[in-house]
């Protein structure tokens, strides 16, 4: 897999993980470009839907990110989000789907730098895997 | 068996000028400060919990306050200003006083009437004793022109005065330090010492009493140099006194290299500085240790003090030939230095001159034996 | 007016709390007051023995005892005692506490005694009319109860005008790291408040500001504040910190507490409110001779403008809310510790800034290293300490500092050791406190978890560091082991504990706020009031007025807040006669209205 | 998807986004996709000019949407929101796409970069085309406020907010006002009188004409939600309801009863009492032992139920000071007698705590240190031939030493409590209790006395022991919110909230089971959820979990998001007529 460049759909919880990432940006850290973030209310907010589609749509990976738990906006929402996100990987290694490709993280609203860490850690745990060929066999199918 | 928490200690040491006794809340700043402290000896704190508390028992078994050469540090930097150097010091009275079994240390320690009297009365006594015995004195001048000195009493008398002297103050330091040994060996908290240890350690007594050694590394080596001329001049000058008087007090008056005249002149300065010294830092209270001056202190340093002054004199009177000044300064200087001795030495601030470094050796006694016991005890383990 | 039973008054003074007020003179001036049969000085007529105190009370037949002076409630039982023995009501017993009012002067003395005597409360007596207030609010200092405050006031609709000496708000919390006991980080929970204040409609931000003048009165204040010059145009600066990256200056930073560089142009931190950049004239080269002058140059806003100046802002407010904070301990001062000659040894502060995610070493517990220039900081490479101890009651409990204890350096020590366990779990931590102080919610909890993290916590004030070879060496008295602990470490944090500003006195004397011994700000504790001083309109909150930890300040902020309100909504508010005449002659009017009551 | 007009802005903010994004040529190719109309960049979108720019464009080219690129939305999606609604046009029509925090600041490769900004566009192009217009709901605030509880910090929330001219109900359960504070002789540390101030504050409250006290009465059921609360109390058998827009509940605390440590000998011993029972004697003057003579030896001993895993592992915060005190009075009354205090750890953190620590000691009170988790001391009688009726062994852990201290009367600093019923109030309030039933409040650290239930605050010791000053703080605290929210008028609620489709919903419920605000309720007779917007923050975890897509949780709908991800993933439909407008 020389130069595989993924694309991996972020989804953050606006009150902890996105304010962190921007503080990434402030504080001018340098993370991999492959991270395409979505801004949610609370992790909570992740529906499974979100995380297939980001795959059917040629996504190669997914990453949730919330309040650490017990700090969450909501009280609870990355709880539920932790007990969903059981649930997907074991849906997705039905599907046959590596369930590396998603991953749940915990990002407080100080931790830019963690932030930018665990970007490039997803995109190369995403780049060893290759790309995601979802998208390619539903074209195929239809 | 509890001990008993007991209230009525800390009025009593009131008496032998403790402050303040309840100020230190303990954060054991002090203990930690003092670079004479060891897991052993626990010393300021340790001595202070125990005195509040009232732990007579424990406090008079134990051998921390002679420890304590009292450089000051822990009162400067006290975060409560409970003063552990002077807890320490009052200590030393009391315990002083607790050891002597006549009472009297404690009566001279707890009521000034008591001491000044004694003083005086010893003093008078001398001086009567040469009114009563030589009411007429006949000015004689050796060949070389210096004094008779000893045409005033013949030396044999002063001499056997000397010796009775040195006896009753001998035994009154030596039972004391009987009891003093008894109580630590056999008091509270006391370990069981192997015979073999009490010579093993002995060296200890020598080394610390000549040298002050731990007083050294307190932080100002200044004072322990100040502290070692006095002692070392006293202790000569006592020596040559109580032992040598026939050598040291001669009619004839040698040259000045002289051993004799040297000694003499060396114990001479030595006090002489080491006392200014503390004078002139008791008056300025230059440092902690200063601070606080009970009676005793002074006394002790006053008289020490005319001693010299008077001793100094009759010297040169002697020596440039003035009968009659040289023969009543001589009668003053007894009249101070007998009660000087008499008094301080067994009862008083100078007997720690004694205390101090038999209680080191007690204290390492006890260290040897603990390791001691330690050892059997695991050898026996083992076997 | 009614009869006074016959009264005796005991004036409680002791040497230390004479406040240079006369006893002798407050007795002759009570001993006038009709019905006042005896008049005793502590120590000198009585020492309060219960059994004299009986034979005096039979002897001069009184039925009623005031005690006064700072703190006569030292002595009240003494005499309920003997009341309760003579079979008198031992209501009786009146306290006219000279620490309740705040009394500094004999004529407030006098003042509050007389009302005493007469049974009514001191305030009701010096209460005369009352003041329109105007609606505007001025709070003075941006630190979290600063913030607190200003934010109720100003969702409640009402202007404030918020003034901070620095360049951005967030004060000390914004500098922690993680807040005890729940560690939450410090910085997420402030910034959206101070995101909060910074586009509030109703909050005027005025920072670099200082109060340099009061005028006016109870309710109708005016006053000056001096703003320094930026030299940076706050609304024109986009914040892109281009200016910043080509300064050639270096200094230390205030808000990473000198652990780390900053430029002489700069913003305090990312997340500062204002979100703008700033000179600092000291060390700007082109302010100080002229050179340089680079960062105009690469400005894209064109927003930097040299010939800025200090102006004077007036503005009219109805309410003043001092919210000034504190500032930490100098460890430098106990030479013992050898602190700023050990480069190792660290304020808790710095730590603070080091542990820090958005520190010096983004949160990597470094050693502290010299750099080419001389200077003493923290590089993100470098190997680890493995051996940290904490150092509590720096300069607190401490009556060659402060004797006054600073109330959150146990909990912060118990906060940093667990992030240091947390960050380097291989280390050795090590706690050195004197009695640890574990009193709020859920903070007795933590400290057992400390425990449990495998903490070495032994009580005993360390009482030397030394250094060889880059190693530190303690030397502590364990005292509940009984023994001497001579423990190498590699790095120190000393618990610094809190102080008022430096400049506390300067404002304290501007507002007319009276202030402690130990220098923190005076409150009438009239009620358990916490916030307010003897002017209605001038209020309390935070450190300013005593040590408190981070939800003490944020309460007291609203309680300050609320009696501000409670002034506007109402419009209006009282104001005081002073002068000791016409206080009496209102305290003898009262009583006589409430004997026609009753 | 129906037809859209959309404004795309791209900014440069200086350099900082230009420098590492090509934003001409994104503005370029976003101008040739679908519905936009327009495709600008500018190198300050925040700056006035580039606010014009926006507006004009939406009057003159009838926009009815807007996108614009440039820094977090944190910082300055309000200001692109107030644009809007000056142009008239409904400020949720509008998306933004970080494209300076997110991507100029943290990349280095300025073609990746580039992309990656288009990418981010391009999602919130189509997501911005799902939006809705949404008006902002708010509720009216009933002026009235309901206190419970009629301690020192009810009342003091009580006058304040009367001060106000606010009317208030105060609900006390015992049958006077007063609470704890009025069991007190002294207060500390400057020991004053508590009644001084008491006294005339319980009788400035009872009369005051905006404050209505019930005493004798408990707070059984609250319905309602923020600024319309209701619930019905009365005084001997009349009720009456009473209609409120907030609620501070200052419920307390209760004393913990030492009985269960035998070691103290309480109850078996006549002279050992507690802390309470020695105020009652400090307010009779009447200090005597149970034989009637004065005590000669008094012991004080702390940490009786606090500090103790097996009772409360909490520190009751108060005990020390208040030992202080006691060891004060002591000396006064009894000059001569020996005064013992037995402590843990001395907690005197208060202010001039310390330094009454500091006098205490002067005054000849000893301190003995124990250490609660190893040996707590045991009370004994003593034999005839002690000087004293009890003895007390105790572990000294400063000396190392067992001692035995001599007590004529042993005072226990017994621990604090949470109310027996602070379960009923919470319930009726809708406060969450922690595990020793003091209630939680809404942020430890920021939020000290409101709770997650809008509109209800706790203050004083029923949120973790106090002392006096401090309940009487967080009171007034708990009183500015209540003023702030009365003085506002009307409470906005958030319009990102969630709303059922009641033609789809199955009636399963999940999602009142996820809901943390309690904000969804079932309709029984319609068999669908239904969401009361006013309690509802719009975390939208019932969204996702909601199996038929029923709930939607406005302004991040699946459809909106969806669409987000299709849009970062996709290059966009290109429309057939393209033309790009040159920058102006």
């Amino acid at each position: 897999m020389a130069n595989f460049e993924p694309k991996i759909v972020a989804f953050l919880c606006n009150w902890c993980s996105y304010t962190g990432a921007d503080l990434a940006g402030t504080s001018r850290m340098k993370y991999a470009h492959n991270i395409r973030i979505i801004r949610v209310m609370c992790s909570g907010r992740v529906d499974p839907t979100f995380v297939l589609k980001s795959l059917r749509e040629g996504a190669d990976g997914v990453l949730i990110c919330g309040c650490h738990p017990g700090d969450c906006h909501y009280h609870e929402g990355n709880y539920k989000c932790l007990r969903r996100y059981e649930f997907i990987k074991q849906y997705l290694t039905e599907m046959g789907i590596d369930k590396k490709r998603i991953r749940l993280d915990w990002i407080s609203a100080s931790e830019g730098k963690q932030f930018a860490e665990l970007a490039d850690a997803m995109t190369e745990q995403v780049a060893e895997l290759g790309p995601c060929r979802v998208r390619s066999i539903m074209e195929n199918v239809t | 068996m509890n001990n008993r928490i007991d209230t009525t200690l800390k009025a009593d040491l009131k008496k032998f000028g403790l402050q303040s006794w309840n100020d230190c809340f303990h954060c054991g700043n002090c203990t930690a400060l003092c670079p004479l402290t060891e897991d052993a000896n626990l010393f300021p704190r340790n001595s202070i919990r125990t005195m509040q508390m009232g732990l007579k028992d424990k406090l008079m078994s134990g051998v921390d306050p002679w420890l304590c050469y009292y450089c000051g540090e822990c009162s400067d930097t006290c975060p409560r200003d409970a003063n552990p150097g002077e807890v320490m010091m009052t200590l030393r009275r009391y315990l002083t006083s607790l050891y002597d079994w006549t009472g009297l240390s404690k009566k001279f320690y707890t009521s000034k009437v008591w001491e000044l009297g004694a003083i005086l009365l010893l003093g008078g006594m001398v001086v009567l004793a040469f009114a009563l015995f030589f009411p007429t004195i006949n000015p004689e001048l050796t060949a070389d022109g210096g004094v008779r000195i000893n045409s005033i009493m013949p030396l044999q008398w002063i001499e056997w005065a000397d010796w009775t002297m040195g006896i009753i103050v001998a035994g009154l330091l030596i039972s004391n330090l009987m009891r003093m040994y008894y109580k630590i060996a056999f008091g509270a908290g006391a370990v069981r010492i192997p015979l073999a240890l009490y010579f093993k350690e002995a060296w200890q007594l020598a080394f610390h009493f000549s040298t002050q050694w731990k007083f050294s590394k307190c932080d100002g080596k200044r004072y322990w140099l100040w502290h070692w001329l006095l002692m070392s001049g006293y202790t000569i000058m006592f020596i040559l006194i109580m032992v040598f008087l026939p050598w040291f007090q001669t009619e004839e008056i040698f040259e000045v290299w002289h051993p004799q005249r040297l000694l003499g002149y060396y114990a001479t300065f030595g006090l002489l500085f080491g006392l200014t010294a503390v004078i002139i830092g008791r008056i300025r209270k230059s440092n902690a240790k200063f601070k606080f001056s009970h009676v005793s202190d002074w006394l002790f340093i006053v008289m020490l003090f005319l001693t010299v002054l008077t001793g100094i004199l009759v010297h040169f009177f002697r020596i440039y030939g003035m009968p009659m000044a040289t023969y009543y300064l001589y009668v003053a200087h007894l009249a101070v230095l007998v009660p000087m001795i008499m008094i301080e030495v067994p009862f008083s601030k100078w007997s720690h001159l004694a205390y101090r470094p038999f209680a080191i050796y007690f204290a390492n006694l006890r260290k040897a034996a603990m390791k001691y016991h330690e050892k059997t005890e695991i050898s026996l383990a083992t076997t | 007016m009614g009869e006074i039973k016959p009264t005796g008054v005991f004036l409680a003074f002791n040497l230390s709390d004479l406040n240079g007020i006369d006893p002798m003179e407050l007795g002759e001036y009570v001993k006038k007051i009709p019905g006042i049969r005896k008049v005793w000085i502590s120590g000198e007529e009585l020492d309060p023995d219960p059994r004299k105190i009986l034979t005096e009370i039979n002897e001069h037949k009184l039925k009623r005892i005031i005690l006064a002076g700072y703190e006569p409630g030292m002595y009240k039982s003494a005499f309920s005692y003997a009341m309760n023995e003579a079979g008198l009501d031992i209501r009786d017993v009146g306290l006219a506490s000279f620490s309740e009012y705040a009394v500094k002067t004999i004529d407030e003395a006098k003042a509050v005694l007389y009302c005493t005597i007469f049974g009514i409360p001191y305030p009701e007596a010096r209460k005369n009319g009352s003041a329109i207030v105007l609606s505007e609010t001025l709070v003075i200092g941006a630190g979290i109860a600063g913030i607190q405050a200003a934010l109720e006031i100003a969702d409640s609709g009402n202007k404030v005008y918020l003034v901070e000496r620095t360049g951005t708000i967030g004060g000390h919390m914004a500098m922690f790291d993680k807040t005890f006991p729940t560690l939450d980080c410090a910085a997420c929970i402030l910034t959206p408040k101070m995101v909060d204040v910074g586009q509030h409609p109703n909050i005027e931000l005025i920072t670099l500001g200082e109060v340099s003048e009061l005028k006016g009165s109870t309710g109708n204040f005016e006053v000056t504040i001096n703003k320094k010059a930026r030299y940076v145009d706050e609304n024109a600066c986009i914040g892109c910190g281009v200016c910043s990256e080509k300064c050639p200056q270096n200094t230390y930073s205030e808000f990473d507490a000198s652990t780390t560089l900053r430029k002489a142009i700069y913003i305090p931190f990312p997340q500062a409110v204002p979100n703008k950049y700033l000179i600092d004239a000291e060390n700007c080269r082109f302010i100080q001779e002229e050179k340089c002058g680079v960062c105009q140059k690469v400005c894209p806003a064109e927003c930097i403008d040299f010939n800025d100046q200090d102006k004077d802002i007036h503005i009219k407010v109805g309410n003043i809310v001092v919210a000034t904070g504190f500032k930490t301990f100098d460890p430098g001062k106990i030479k013992e510790f050898g602190y700023g000659k050990f480069p190792n040894v660290l304020t808790s502060l710095e730590f603070e800034r080091l542990i820090n995610a958005a520190g010096p070493t983004g949160g990597n517990i470094r050693y502290r290293t010299e750099d080419k220039k001389g200077n003493w900081v923290f590089k993100p490479k470098g190997s680890e300490p493995e051996r940290i101890a904490l150092i509590h009651c720096i300069g607190s409990r401490d009556r060659n500092y402060n004797e006054y204890c600073s109330r959150v350096c146990c909990m912060y020590s118990l906060k940093l050791a667990h992030l240091v366990k947390e960050k380097l779990p291989e280390s050795e931590v090590y706690e050195y406190y004197i009695d640890m102080r574990a009193f709020g919610k859920g903070y007795e909890e933590f400290y057992n978890r400390i425990k449990e993290e495998g903490v070495h916590i032994i009580r005993g004030r360390t009482a030397r560091i030394a250094q060889e070879d880059g190693h530190l060496t303690l030397r502590t008295e364990d005292i509940l082991n009984h023994r001497l602990i001579e423990q190498e470490v590699d790095m120190v944090v000393l618990a610094v504990g809190l102080e008022p500003r430096s400049d506390a006195e300067k404002l304290a004397d501007l507002l007319g706020i009276k202030r402690e011994a130990s220098g923190w700000f005076l409150e009438t504790t009239t009620g358990c009031d916490q916030c307010s001083t003897l002017d209605q309109g001038i209020h309390l909150a935070g450190v300013c007025q005593g040590p408190k930890d981070i939800p003490d300040s944020v309460a007291q902020g609203s309680a300050a807040a609320s009696k501000v309100l409670q002034n506007i909504i109402k419009g209006k508010v009282d104001t005081d006669i002073s002068g000791l005449h016409d206080i009496e002659l209102r305290a003898k009017e009262l009583s006589s209205i409430m004997e026609d009551e009753s | 998807m129906k037809d859209s007009r959309i404004g795309v802005y791209i900014c440069w903010c200086g350099t900082n986004i230009a420098k590492m994004v090509d934003v001409e040529k994104i503005a370029e190719d976003i101008g040739r996709l679908e519905n936009v109309v327009i495709a600008r960049n500018y190198k300050y979108m925040c700056s006035d000019p580039g606010q014009d720019l926006i507006i004009k464009d939406i009057k003159e080219h009838e926009l009815d949407r807007v996108v614009v690129a440039a820094c977090s939305p944190r910082i300055h999606e309000l200001t692109f929101r107030k644009a809007l609604e000056n142009a008239g046009l409904n400020q949720y029509l509008f998306e933004m796409a970080n494209i300076r925090e997110h991507v100029s600041w943290v990349h280095t490769d300025r073609e990746e970069a580039t992309k990656k900004a288009a990418d981010l566009v391009r999602a919130a192009l189509k997501r911005v085309s799902y939006h809705e217009p949404l008006d902002k709901l708010s509720v009216a605030i009933n002026p009235a406020t309901l206190i419970v509880g009629g301690g020192v910090a009810g009342m003091s929330a009580a006058f304040r907010l009367a001060e106000a001219g606010k009317k208030v109900y105060l609900v006390e359960k015992e049958a006077d006002l007063g609470g704890q504070a009025a069991r007190l002789d002294l207060s500390f540390p400057y020991l004053n009188t508590v009644s001084s101030f008491l006294q005339p504050l319980i009788r400035k409250v009872k009369e005051h004409k905006n404050i209505k006290v019930f005493t004798g009465q408990s707070i059984s059921e609250i319905t309602g939600y923020v600024g319309n609360f209701k619930t019905t109390t009365g005084i001997n058998g009349k009720l009456e309801d009473l209609e409120f827009g907030h609620i501070i509940v200052a419920t307390g605390l209760s004393n913990y009863d030492p009985s269960p440590f035998k070691n103290y000998g309480y109850g078996r011993l006549p002279d050992v009492i507690t802390s309470i029972e020695f105020e009652k004697m400090l307010r009779s003057g009447n200090i005597k032992c149970s034989d009637g003579k004065p005590p000669r030896h008094i012991a004080i001993i702390h940490c009786v139920g606090s500090r103790n895993e097996n009772i409360h592992e909490y520190c009751s915060r108060t005990c020390c000071a208040t030992a202080l005190k006691y060891a004060n009075q002591l000396r006064a009354t009894f000059p001569g007698a020996g005064i013992y205090d037995l402590y843990a750890d001395m907690r005197a953190f208060s202010k001039a705590c310390e330094e009454l620590y500091t006098k205490t000691s002067t005054k000849d009170v000893m301190f003995l240190m124990f250490d609660p988790e190893r040996s707590l001391p045991e009370v004994k009688q003593a034999d005839w031939k002690d000087e004293c009726n009890m003895l007390i062994d105790m572990h000294e852990i400063l000396s190392g030493e067992n001692v035995e201290v001599p007590a004529d009367m042993v005072i226990l600093m017994t621990a604090v409590e949470a109310q027996k019923d602070a379960k009923d109030i919470a319930h009726a309030a809708g406060i969450s209790m922690c595990g020793n039933h003091f209630y939680i409040e809404k942020h430890p650290k920021l939020d000290p006395v409101a709770t997650t239930t809008d509109g209800v605050f706790i203050v004083g010791t029923c949120q973790g022991p106090k002392d006096i000053p401090e309940s009487i703080t967080q009171a007034w605290a708990a009183a500015a919110r209540v003023l702030a929210g009365i003085s506002r008028g009307t409470v906005t609620v958030e319009v990102t909230t969630a709303v059922v489709n009641e033609e789809i919903c199955c009636g399963c419920q999940t999602c009142i089971s996820v809901c943390p605000y309690t904000a969804i309720s079932f309709n029984e007779e319609k068999n669908v959820s239904e969401v009361n917007e006013v309690l509802c923050k719009g975390c939208g975890t019932c969204g996702s979990t909601c199996p038929t897509g029923a709930i939607r949780s406005r302004h991040f709908t699946d459809m909106q998001i969806l669409s987000q991800i299709e849009g970062m993933l996709n290059e966009g439909k290109v429309k057939e007529t393209h033309k790009i407008l040159e920058e102006a």
